[in-house]
């Protein structure tokens, strides 16, 4: 699946996408958020306070705790400052 | 309804006078039109706007769409930039068409009451002390929520 | 401060243009656009505004003060047509520039409330049957009454 | 004085300004209004509700009931429909 970070994140993370093939048990977009707060030092200091995060499915705003399926993209988006 | 984001800059004015073109016999137009701020006590060098374009078109675009029902708006357009921006350059307009002044008002300020929390941009502010992104304020979260009563 | 009553024609997006180029590092720009309204279902030939313009100077001067007290505006910018017009021909226009969207967007709509009741102009409609003189409505005695409170 | 007249008010006087030396007894604004009532029937049909009109004494809008003094100018406005 391909991860998608903006902005703040992007820079945490000095990354603005990557594949990653997430285990079985990352069902919902709350999941990898987890997963990737659990990945290393850097994961675990962006994610410190996950409800925050807006995320997005194949470019679609989901609902916390919305389940992947068959998504290809997933973004995640800190608090937005557009406008 | 035109939605459109783009690295490119846009003219105010030329962008008002194509949308009252459009439909100028409605009656009223509000445009709000959101600039590089630069305050004395405030100074910015410059401002980048990231943006996630194929969201920020759908967000805008249902943003919009909610305005124009909500209200009866005749038409609406949001334009939207991004990329590096100098100061008093243009960030955002949204122009608001309606047989009523304040339906015009109304229409205009709730796509901006969204689009602050809801489109998918992000500042980063270049100051004599270095960059630093600008933080989501609490108060564009109580601005949207008036629209939800 | 800009205040103009004349009978020239006006252009709403060069005139957009000018009163940002005056300040526009502020922030924030709100303008609004009345023009001759026409719709299908209540079509008109043309508008004629009568205007007392001494007087009229005098008192969108006195309102346009009062919003930038009121709302610390940056600048404001009033201008108002009068004379005989046609159907999408612009009116009047109001632009109020602020650090902060509210403050602008209250400011441009305190202007046009105060304006419709206070300011000596009087629209006369030429439709098909004949001549009328638009009568006052008491939706604009309200609308001017929510800032008194 | 000079007295103004604007919009369906000029029409119905047929008038848009006309000089008037007021007789003693016309002191506040609302004497000038009672005056051009009784002074004919295009008068007293035009000022038929007194209440509505708003009055300026040399370009500026007074309370009803103001004194002329020394006013040169007095306009009569029927309500204002600008904008």
């Amino acid at each position: 699946m391909k991860v998608l970070y903006f902005a703040w994140l992007r820079e945490r993370l000095n990354l603005s996408e990557e594949d990653i093939a997430f285990p079985p048990e990352v069902v919902t977009t709350g999941d990898v958020i987890a997963f990737l707060a659990a990945r290393d030092e850097a994961g675990a200091l962006a994610f410190e306070r996950p409800a925050i995060f807006k995320t997005a499915l194949d470019a679609r705003i989901v609902p916390h705790g919305t389940p992947l399926a068959d998504a290809k993209i997933i973004a995640l988006l800190p608090p937005m400052t557009g406008g | 309804m035109d939605i459109r984001v783009s690295e490119t800059p846009f003219d105010p004015g030329a962008e008002s006078n194509a949308f009252l073109d459009r439909g100028k016999a409605a009656g009223a137009a509000v445009t709000f039109t959101g600039l590089v701020r630069s305050l004395p006590d405030d100074p910015i060098i410059a401002l980048t706007l990231e943006c996630y374009p194929e969201l920020a078109i759908r967000q805008l675009t249902a943003i919009a769409t909610e305005a124009v029902t909500r209200f009866s708006l005749a038409d609406i357009t949001v334009i939207h930039r991004y990329g590096r921006m100098l100061p008093g350059e243009p960030i955002v307009q949204v122009m608001a068409l309606s047989a009523h002044r304040q339906a015009a008002f109304d229409g205009a300020q709730m796509v901006m009451d969204y689009l602050k929390t809801d489109a998918p941009f992000w500042k980063k502010e270049t100051t004599a002390t270095g960059e630093h992104w600008v933080e989501a304020k609490s108060a564009d979260d109580s601005a949207k929520a008036r629209w939800e009563a």
